[in-house]
């Protein structure tokens, strides 16, 4: 089986550079590659465009990051609990643009499946729809909406094998999957790297075909945003 | 005058058996604590859980299972996972029967505004902009007044929209209101010892106010 | 959980009527829902659109229904391996539209996902495309193909439980997860029905939410069409 | 003249290290038979799954695993499983790096038929649509002349078409083509034994023939 092991964060990251572009999965801080993030961190590559459903908190996640100053704009759908990304947004020092959250997985899910744009009712009737194609299908209005594609999608999984086959826990699948499938070169990081024949081939959520470099993460802190318990 | 808690417990009670439903952040939330016994309910959480379950323990809480307000949360039997493409196909296929959510406010024709305060900051649509656009029945929860007491039941939204023509129902801690195909605030209920006039004054947009009004029942 | 547990396939089948356009699961023979054909022969229902990658054999799957005469038109994208077929097709007694097999794919999933239609470069410079729309995204062509939406769609699993969750067995999985998705009213049939809880949330091919009827099958045959073995 | 397990077995030299491949039907299905050792290759069959193996053995055989022909067969250790869109979603997102599929007719700009003879039975084009239409590099396995002694290389194709200027490359039993993208096919090798002016008579398209052209190696 094709071997797409690599031996670490920054060898996985070694060739980003300055002004791209990144797909980084994750919910909140929920299923996040921190392994990577730490490394970009290290790196200190500069005026990154970031897509991702949000932008981290201030000091973890995509908000260490913005904290060095590295990220020139955020792609997002939310982009609240975060102090010194809206000092740099006041400021101007951060571009951001806000999509529909639906918006978002689907222009990276169109991009996974070649698909160059797809068509969606989110938006309708809202600044969102400024400036973009509006057609009616069966009396409905839709937006159409263009593939993200990226050069580097960073992703992080519960499980993976060398072939770079990927299996998330619990709700951090969620954008995990659908950038995976949307990076020229997705990285994957996972708590558990095994080798080939040891994941279940019907339990898998991403295959391997589109994953590209694949590291075993370690240190996770997996930080909890809002722990909510009942007695 | 009701509570949070009481607008969310008149609001479990417009949940049908063997639905499915989407709660929002902040009073949506609530509702969950109030369904009735009989009734069968699915929570959805657009980050990509059906079966939502209560809040864990100290001793289940799990980073990697959390709801679409980040918090920690459990699965019920029978609960699926699955990624955000999905969970917005979902969406979308309107194979969710019922959204409550939260507003800044709400137009008499069932546009909503409850994303972004310009010149304040802006922390994004989320899923709201997905959920509007597309489910089936939606229910607004909220106060009927801002702060400032400035009535949110507006003949035209003011904030930037979030959806157009989608709201259904409002449940305010004055009243439940219905939103007329054609356009119009229909009083359904009043809050206990409120009274119509009380909901009038509250009401920026069209009123209509058809007969008797009866107290909201609880049971 | 919402329960959806039906008794048998005659009772989930019981109110598809003469004229219904049927989406059908399976690939070749493999994960087609052998309950449900029975049950639709017994029952004779007539003049059936169904939407089917394959048509089956001259005695299996939905070969069984053509021998009845219980199709009108076959959607395919590949009808070969049965001599009834062909004898209705040539002698005008069915119709049959063919579409490329992701396209098919695309359509079904496209309803389950909320998206009026597609874009696709499959059939671009074909007669598929005569009468279609054309797009160029990017310097590439792509048609404009509509979802598929049908009142009933049919599928096979291999696990399932009461709420409507269900799991696939290898390339059983095939059509059946899309078609699952496009269906108003979805029934499926599945070797082995348990109750909420027993199946890990983690692994569920289809949630619950996109199927409507449920029953565990019996007395499969599961045939091979090319059994091919080495020494 | 080369066999079907030869020209099989030429085409497996074309198969990079580290590549994906889908083997249509026929001659291409054999290639896998004749990959070297060194290289390492992944075959997806296109009704879902990425890591296909040999054919089983008889204790082996699992009628729910198949391949796209319908045949049994076997998963590789790493395969992966998925679903009929998300399997044509790969390949239109040019995630696979080599189709090798047969042809009944191909064109000197790459056009290919290979899916409907009109008047005769129609059995559909299955996912070579969609194949042709997005693959990044297409080899097309076939007989140089049809049955009738008729060339398949044509200036034109006659029968309906399956894709437009895809096909990259075409081994017969005569002779490796290539397809230049300003049109024309280039005759690169000869099977051993047969002369360029065979391969000149077999092929009715226009013949690109640029200096001494070489026998092929199959080591």
């Amino acid at each position: 089986m094709i071997n797409k092991k690599f031996a670490s964060a920054e060898e996985a990251i070694a060739d980003i550079q300055d002004g791209d572009t990144l797909l980084m999965g994750g919910f909140g801080l929920c299923g996040i590659p921190e392994n990577c993030i730490e490394a970009l961190v290290k790196k200190g590559v500069k005026n990154l465009t970031c897509i991702s459903n949000n932008a981290g908190v201030d000091n973890f996640g995509i908000g260490l990051m913005l904290h060095q100053k590295q990220v020139k704009k955020m792609i997002s759908s939310y982009v609240g609990e975060n102090a010194e990304f809206e000092r740099q947004l006041l400021s101007g020092e951060l571009d951001v643009e806000l999509i529909p959250q639906g918006t978002l997985a689907f222009r990276c899910m169109a991009a996974g499946y070649g698909m160059p744009a797809i068509f969606t009712p989110a938006g309708i009737g809202t600044e969102v729809a400024f400036g973009k194609e509006i057609r009616n299908f069966n009396g409905k209005d839709y937006l159409l909406e263009q593939a993200f594609e990226s050069n580097f999608a960073i992703v992080k999984a519960w499980k993976g094998d060398t072939a770079g086959n990927l299996i998330f826990k619990a709700t951090s699948r969620n954008f995990n999957t659908v950038m995976a499938m949307a990076g020229k070169i997705t990285i994957a990081e996972v708590e558990e790297l095994v080798e080939p024949g040891e994941l279940d081939p019907n339990q898998i959520h991403t295959p391997g075909v589109y994953v590209h470099r694949i590291f075993q993460g370690s240190h996770y802190e997996k930080r909890i945003e809002k722990k909510t318990i009942r007695e | 005058m009701l509570d949070k808690e009481a607008i969310a417990k008149r609001i479990a009670k417009e949940i049908q058996n063997n639905s499915y439903v989407n709660l929002g952040i902040g009073i949506p939330t609530l509702v969950a604590n109030y369904i009735p016994k009989n009734i069968e309910v699915c929570f959805q959480s657009e980050n990509g859980l059906l079966g939502m379950g209560p809040f864990p323990t100290e001793s289940e809480v799990d980073p990697d299972l959390i709801n679409a307000g980040k918090q920690t949360i459990t699965m019920m039997p029978g609960a699926a996972l699955f990624d955000s493409a999905m969970s917005f196909g979902m969406i979308h296929a309107q194979k969710i029967d019922l959204t409550i959510l939260g507003a800044m406010e709400v137009s008499e024709n069932g546009d909503i505004a409850n994303w972004k305060i310009p010149g304040k900051m802006v922390k994004g649509m989320g899923g709201a902009m997905d959920l509007v656009a597309s489910a089936k029945n939606i229910i607004v929860a909220m106060q009927h007044v801002n702060k400032s007491g400035e009535s949110k039941l507006l003949p035209k939204c003011t904030l930037p929209l979030t959806g157009i023509r989608c709201v259904k129902k409002i449940v305010t801690e004055l009243a439940v209101i219905s939103i007329l195909p054609q356009g119009g605030f229909k009083l359904l209920e009043r809050a206990p010892g409120v009274s119509v006039d009380t909901i009038k004054k509250a009401t920026l947009g069209k009123l209509i106010i058809d007969g008797d009004i009866p107290e909201m029942a609880f049971d």
